[in-house]
């Protein structure tokens, strides 16, 4: 186990230069930060003045070669834009982002988890369809839809929530329902499958048959689904971290990563971009890794080393 | 008059390299095996599961890469040979496998089944081929429009060998090709498997795990476990005079007909045989099991010892030939 | 079991939701405002004032700084910590100080004071966004404690007014804390002193008491970047902010019904208008009669009554009207599609296609779609392209972008200023229209010493452009604002900067 | 196949909305009222026509322009199903050979495959589009081509997983035995061995890919400014869903309804091809 994980360490480092690189490229082929920096009128001079200051006169293979270079020294750069240490700029969005996406994975488990296993054992009634059409419901809306019809009926029409913004746990609500219906949905619908296909087991007919308490065997076999469920479904937020918090965040003014990264590409903010990238890879190997190791745990059929033999 | 033999395999080897960390685990799933068939006889493999009998079996028809050791192919080597080489040697070498369920593309046709090999060898008259073949395998030639789940086991084994039939070849290998089936099948199989071999003069490696299906179809037999030879004799030699620890073990357990024999108690003796392959010493594999074991088994894996022309043993437990 | 927990987990959330449901703080005080809460479209880019390069940033870095000068709400200029101020000679401007003005932390504002703001923002080394507006001057001169030579490197017109934006900051703090520091923590002269800044979410300010035009009435001064416009209504609508910009017209109508809130919608600097691309190799593009004929197919005003419902003002040759030198004689291009195809014939159009670009996310899609419609009309091929925001300004700066392109630009306070923002001149970055009989028109203009002949050359000048017609003139913009009814006195800026200084409660 | 849709009421209202949105998508023309151009700006921002200030020539109202929204809906179709049919193409093709090739495989060419896979995986997709779209220009073409391109990226792994499941198979040790070359193994018997899950992702990404391109309009990067879909009237009319509600509210409908329809017909696809649902 210990020397799988190291590997995959290993081979995660390589993923996140590779990255790394793509991001470092595509950006600057993808336009200039003087633009955004210099106000309209600006001279030559002093677009000049600018490129030289910021390094951008030297080749781009140059210029990686100082960036990997501060990288190894922990110097992530500095924003163009706010004009400071990358690092700041990022640590004060990521507690508001991480709140988000916690959040929002807590509502997925309190909607997605009961919704589906419910939906499974009332199998075929009308209370299943209704399950059922929600979770698609969910999956089918545009992400940015679904959180402006939320801020229109809970926030202005009914006045539960406030419409935007950080503070209190009021204002956490809307905010994650938005992030989590995807996965909510998701979970539903994984979860309803895996538990009908369990339930369909021989095992379970005869052990319900010989008049084992249903419920026993169904609580035992819903959480080890929803546990497999819930891992499934944090691999797919986590790959759609920085989407869905880019819409989110700017539907709902949440001052987190997504709208840090959408204003830093708006503004060219090389440094910043390439920041969160290597932090949003990083999260997505790591949590990868993570699910991989629980899965394994938790079925152990699963093997992490797949054999040369044969 | 000698015959010559069609198959000749000398010391053949198969190591499986298991990585484990940092650690390389060496696992030999055959071990310097030899021995020799002649054209128009059955060799019959035998062993548990997991004796690497089928790997021996694969290795000979160059199914796994990196074999070493030498397998002559009517007097010319098959070992390491080239794309094309392989391609034209898959001609004279044709494999029927142990599950008939599995072993056919359920997506395609009994007919594509049995005219793919002619295809990719690009033989003329495909569709009168197939239709011979199929007759010869005793199955009506509507079945050629069939899928495989359409088709009971015994009629598929009998499309697996009939694919194995299209090209002619000179070496057929029946891997536990009877096992998963019901013993009447079985019957009706093994009867087609020998009528073949009479009317088209064919020659086979049989591996199984059945001994009784073994009387029936082999003349000579080799006993395998984990990846060494440990007797080898005529088939009447093997199952009546039994000599290795090993292949008593296996005879005594006859009566069980169709099922493995799980003698194994694993545990403690796995981990002295793991143990032993660790260190690279090259004692014998049987030794945990053996009822007449020595010290010197866990150190060198013995010579060959001749009972007969035709029946050799490997053992260090038997002194002389009176004991038996 | 299943079916309780489920209800339970629903109960939770609504609780949850429901439970610490805060009411609005009551004000309380006769005059005062204990907190006031302005939603901005996005974040300022930054606190120290050397680098609010953006309307958004000036305006909250406005309510804590102060410069020698400011724009009166109708574009005015006027002295701010200058008392007077004067040309004494062609280089030279002279500004009289305001005395007994102090930072929020006490320190003295003085000549030195003025000197030490205007060399750190000529210090290029230091990287300010807004150094590059300033490169005209040359150096100060320290007369006494309270007067102050500013000695340009060209004869210009425009210095006082173009002060407004180079806020005075407090020399003896930054020395010893240094300017990162500063940049957290900034001090300045205004009504507001800073309290905190926590990036997209909020910049708060406090009541400085001591504002040296008398204390203000609100106490407490929250910014909020809401960049969703519907989100941004949204929150005005519930109360949780109490004044929001940027409101699309088409949210207006319904906005002025609501009881209450306030709608403020006024003329801005900011003008709309599609340029032709006049660097490139195209000969149509180079052909005055086909610059022309496009001037006359689109109908500026049913776009000004019908998109903008009336939230717009034409402008005949670019300028504003509030501008030095404008030119009230010139009459906009008319709607005339006869006259308009009479001159496509003219200009010997032969069906070819153009391009007209706009950048992505711009709200002025609408318009530019009526106005391709409009030119379509006359038998023009034209096609609306959305192109990135910076690669669209790489393009025209590198003048490869499309045959027409619109653009939208505001934050000028002459018409110098203006023209140089939108790129009509040689020196211009973003310029698509070389003339150096225009240029030296120009310097000309902008240099000359009496009053008159300056705003001749201007109207020369205007002359010249509505006859060349370098792009096609649209509209003045209005900007729309609406506030909570319970707050009044509130003065919209055509600079679009957001003064709170004489906000009142409502009776 | 055709019997076992009618039997099954869900299965029926899927493929009849997705018949529906094909003959918008071909027959737009005849079918729209108006050209999805066509501007009315004296009659903008109607609302539909059975609100009292509707009006009966456009039937579920007038935009920002005065286009008529039922005729843009109908136009929308056609982009958005071209993104998600041509897109979920390329995905499938992609995914297919990459997934094909390193599950076939397996060893050094898997693990390189792989780790190029994890790198793009690892890479925020959106900012993918966001930096190509911004460098190539919005244009239908290039969104398929980047969508698909992410898409099938994601696909080459669970294929890769398919193949290595089929791959276990005797079958294709068999075919190897006959002398069958790699080649025609993977496109001969595994390929059609996991055309089944196939069929199944392709409608699953086909939803998917609509809700992209809504989610890219967003963004602002969607399409052409004058080419209608339905992500970019629902991005466009979300300033005026508060006093224009119809506006955002139809194109979001026509998204909803058809993804949910091709999310259905998926899932009766699955049913239809899972043997054990065929007995039961």
């Amino acid at each position: 186990m210990f020397h799988y994980i190291l590997k995959r360490l290993l081979q995660s480092l390589i993923v996140l230069l590779g990255v790394l690189v793509i991001v470092f490229f595509t950006l600057r082929l993808s336009g200039n930060p003087i633009d955004v920096l210099l106000p309209p009128g600006a001279s030559e001079e002093m677009v000049e003045i600018y490129t030289e200051q910021l390094g951008l006169d030297k080749s781009l293979v140059a210029q990686f070669g100082i960036y990997l270079k501060n990288i190894f020294q922990g110097d992530f750069g500095t924003s163009y834009y706010y004009k400071e240490a990358v690092t700041g700029v990022i640590f004060e969005r990521l507690p508001a982002t991480i709140q988000l996406t916690l959040f929002s994975f807590l509502f997925t488990l309190i909607i997605g988890i009961p919704a589906g296993v419910y939906s499974a054992l009332k199998s075929g009634k009308a209370s299943d369809y209704i399950v059922r059409i929600f979770a698609l419901i969910g999956q089918c809306m545009p992400v940015f839809w679904a959180g402006l019809l939320l801020i229109i009926v809970f926030a202005v029409q009914l006045n539960l929530f406030p419409t935007q913004g950080t503070g209190s746990f009021r204002h956490l609500v809307l905010p994650s329902i938005t992030l989590g219906l995807y996965s909510a949905a998701t979970t539903v619908r994984l979860l309803r499958s895996s538990m009908l296909e369990v339930l369909s087991k021989d095992y379970i007919q005869v052990a319900t048959s010989k008049g084992l308490s249903k419920r026993k065997i169904v609580w035992k076999h819903a959480f080890k689904n929803a546990v497999t469920a819930i891992l499934t479904v944090l691999g797919i937020q986590v790959a759609g971290l920085l989407a869905g918090s880019m819409i989110v965040e700017t539907v709902f003014s949440w001052p987190g990563i997504g709208r840090l990264v959408v204003q830093s590409i708006n503004n060219r903010d090389f440094a910043v971009v390439q920041a969160v990238v290597i932090l949003i890879a990083s999260i997505y190997v790591v949590i990868n890794l993570l699910v991989d190791i629980l899965y394994s745990i938790i079925n152990p059929r699963v093997r992490l080393m797949k054999g040369s033999s044969k | 008059m000698t015959v010559h033999p069609i198959l000749e395999v000398s010391d053949v080897k198969k190591y499986f390299v298991m990585k484990n960390g940092l650690k390389k685990d060496v696992i030999k799933a055959v071990d310097r095996i030899s021995f020799s068939l002649e054209a128009g006889k059955t060799l019959g493999i035998v062993g548990e599961s997991g004796s690497g009998k089928s790997t021996l079996g694969r290795a000979i028809v160059q199914l796994l890469h990196d074999i070493e050791g030498e397998v002559l192919l009517n007097g010319k080597s098959i070992i390491g040979l080239k794309r094309k080489e392989l391609q034209k040697l898959r001609e004279d070498i044709q494999v029927v496998f142990q599950d008939p369920y599995a072993s056919l593309d359920p997506k395609q046709k009994i007919k594509k089944i049995i005219a793919e090999p002619l295809k990719i060898h690009k033989k003329p008259d495909r569709e009168k081929s197939i239709h011979e073949i199929i007759e010869l395998v005793g199955l009506p030639v509507e079945f050629l429009e069939r899928y495989p789940h359409e088709l009971s086991g015994g009629q598929r084994q009998r499309i697996g060998i009939a694919r194995a039939l299209a090209l002619s070849p000179s070496l057929i290998l029946f891997d536990e090709a009877v096992s998963a089936l019901d013993v009447s099948v079985q019957a009706q199989i093994i009867n087609l498997i020998k009528k073949l071999q009479n009317q088209l003069k064919l020659t086979y490696l049989f591996i199984t795990h059945d001994l009784s299906v073994l009387r029936q179809v082999a003349d000579e037999v080799i006993v395998i476990y984990r990846g060494k030879l440990v007797e080898k004799g005529k088939v009447e030699e093997i199952i009546d005079q039994p000599v290795h620890p090993y292949t008593k073990l296996l005879v005594s357990a006859i009566p069980e007909i169709g099922k493995p024999i799980v003698l194994d108690e694993a545990g403690e003796e796995e981990k002295v045989i793991n143990q032993m392959f660790e260190e690279g010493e090259d004692g014998c594999p049987f030794y945990s099991r053996c009822e007449i074991r020595k010290s010197i088994c866990l150190k060198k894996f013995p010579e060959i010892s001749k009972l007969s022309e035709t029946h050799d043993y490997y053992c260090h437990g038997i002194s002389n030939k009176k004991e038996i | 079991m299943l079916k309780k927990f489920l209800i339970f987990a629903f109960v939770c959330m609504f609780l949850i939701g429901c439970s610490s449901n805060e009411s609005d703080a009551e004000k309380t005080g006769s005059d005062e405002i204990e907190s006031f809460t302005f939603a901005l479209p996005i974040d300022t880019q930054a606190i120290e004032p050397f680098n609010g390069t953006s309307t958004t940033s000036a305006t909250v870095i406005y309510q804590m700084f102060n410069a020698l000068t400011r724009t009166s709400p109708e574009g005015e200029v006027q002295g701010d910590l200058a008392e007077s101020f004067e040309r004494i000679d062609e280089l030279t401007w002279q500004f009289k100080l305001r005395e007994n003005v102090a930072f929020h932390n006490g320190e003295e504002f003085n000549a030195e004071t003025v000197k030490y703001s205007v060399e750190r923002m000529l210090d290029t080394s230091k990287q300010f966004g807004l150094t590059s507006d300033y490169l005209f001057i040359d150096s100060v001169e320290i007369v006494d404690d309270y007067t102050v030579n500013i000695i340009t490197k060209e004869p210009n017109n425009g210095t006082p007014l173009s002060l407004i934006y180079l806020s005075m900051v407090p020399k003896e703090y930054i020395e010893e804390n240094g300017d990162e520091y500063f940049a957290e923590n900034p001090i300045g002269t205004g009504p507001f002193k800073f309290q905190e800044y926590a990036k997209d979410a909020h910049v708060k300010y406090e009541r400085y008491d001591d504002y040296f035009k008398g204390k203000v009435n609100i106490k407490e001064l929250t910014f909020k970047p809401i960049p969703e416009e519907s989100s941004r209504i949204a929150a005005l609508e519930s109360g949780e902010v109490d004044l929001i910009t940027d409101v699309s017209i088409n949210q207006l109508n319904r906005l002025e019904q609501a009881e209450n809130l306030v709608v403020e919608s006024f003329p801005t600097t900011r003008v709309s208008y599609i340029g032709f691309n006049m660097r490139k190799d195209s000969e149509l593009i180079q052909n005055e009669s086909f610059r022309k004929a496009l001037n006359y197919a689109v109908n500026v005003d049913s776009i000004i009554e019908n998109l903008l419902e009336g939230n717009g003002e034409t402008i005949p040759a670019i300028f504003l009207s509030h501008f030095n030198g404008y030119n009230s004689g010139i009459e906009p291009y008319a709607y005339d599609v006869e006259k308009a195809k009479e001159l496509l014939e003219e200009s010997g159009y032969d069906g070819e296609s153009l391009e007209l670009a706009i950048a992505a996310n711009t709200k002025q899609l609408p318009v530019v779609e009526a106005v391709a419609d409009m030119i379509r009309e006359i038998g023009v091929n034209v096609e609306v392209v959305q192109k990135e925001n910076v690669l669209m300004r790489e393009e025209v700066a590198a003048g490869t972008i499309s045959d027409l392109y619109f653009f939208n630009i505001g934050g000028a306070y002459n018409s110098s200023e203006l023209m140089s923002r939108i790129g009509f001149g040689s020196v211009q970055r973003y310029s698509t229209f070389f003339n150096s009989e225009m240029d030296e028109l120009r310097v000309a203009a902008n240099s000359e010493m009496d009053e008159e002949k300056s705003e001749q050359l201007w109207q020369d000048y205007q002359n010249n452009i509505y006859d060349i017609a370098p792009a096609i003139f649209l509209y003045q913009e209005y900007a729309s604002n609406v506030l909570s009814s319970a707050y009044t006195n509130y003065t919209p800026r055509g600079d679009e900067l957001i003064l709170l200084e004489d906000i009142e409660k409502n009776e | 196949m055709i019997r076992q849709i009618v039997k099954n009421k869900v299965a029926l209202f899927s493929v009849l909305v997705l018949i529906l949105v094909v003959l918008f998508a071909v027959f737009a023309e005849f079918i729209a009222p108006y050209s999805p151009e066509d501007q009315h700006i004296e009659s903008k921002l109607l609302p539909p026509v059975w609100d009292e200030n509707g009006n009966s020539s456009f039937i579920l109202g007038s935009d920002e322009l005065g286009r008529d929204v039922l005729s843009r809906i109908i136009h929308g179709s056609r982009v958005s199903l071209i993104v998600s049919l041509f897109g979920t193409l390329l995905a499938l093709i992609i995914g297919t050979v990459i997934g094909a090739i390193s599950g076939y495989y397996g060893g050094k060419v898997d693990a390189i495959l792989m780790r190029l896979v994890d790198i793009v995986l690892a890479f925020p997709f959106i900012l993918l589009a966001i930096f190509v779209i911004a460098i190539t220009g919005p244009s239908v073409f290039n969104i398929i081509i980047v969508a698909g391109f992410a898409t099938g990226v994601n696909l080459a792994r669970v294929i890769r997983g398919e193949v290595l499941h089929v791959k276990e198979n005797d079958f294709i040790e068999a075919t190897h035995s006959i002398g069958a070359n790699n080649f025609r193994i993977i496109v001969l018997h595994i390929l059609p061995n996991i055309a089944n899950v196939l069929i199944v992702i392709a409608t699953l990404e086909m939803a998917n890919l609509i809700l992209l391109e809504s989610a890219l309009s967003f963004l602002g990067l969607g399409v052409p400014a004058e080419v209608p879909t339905w992500g970019k009237m629902l991005a466009e009319a979300r300033t005026l869903i508060i006093s224009n509600p119809w506006n955002a509210i139809f194109p979001g409908l026509a998204i909803t309804i058809t993804v949910l329809g091709i999310n259905l017909f998926g899932d009766w696809l699955r049913d239809y091809f899972d043997p054990k649902y065929v007995e039961k």
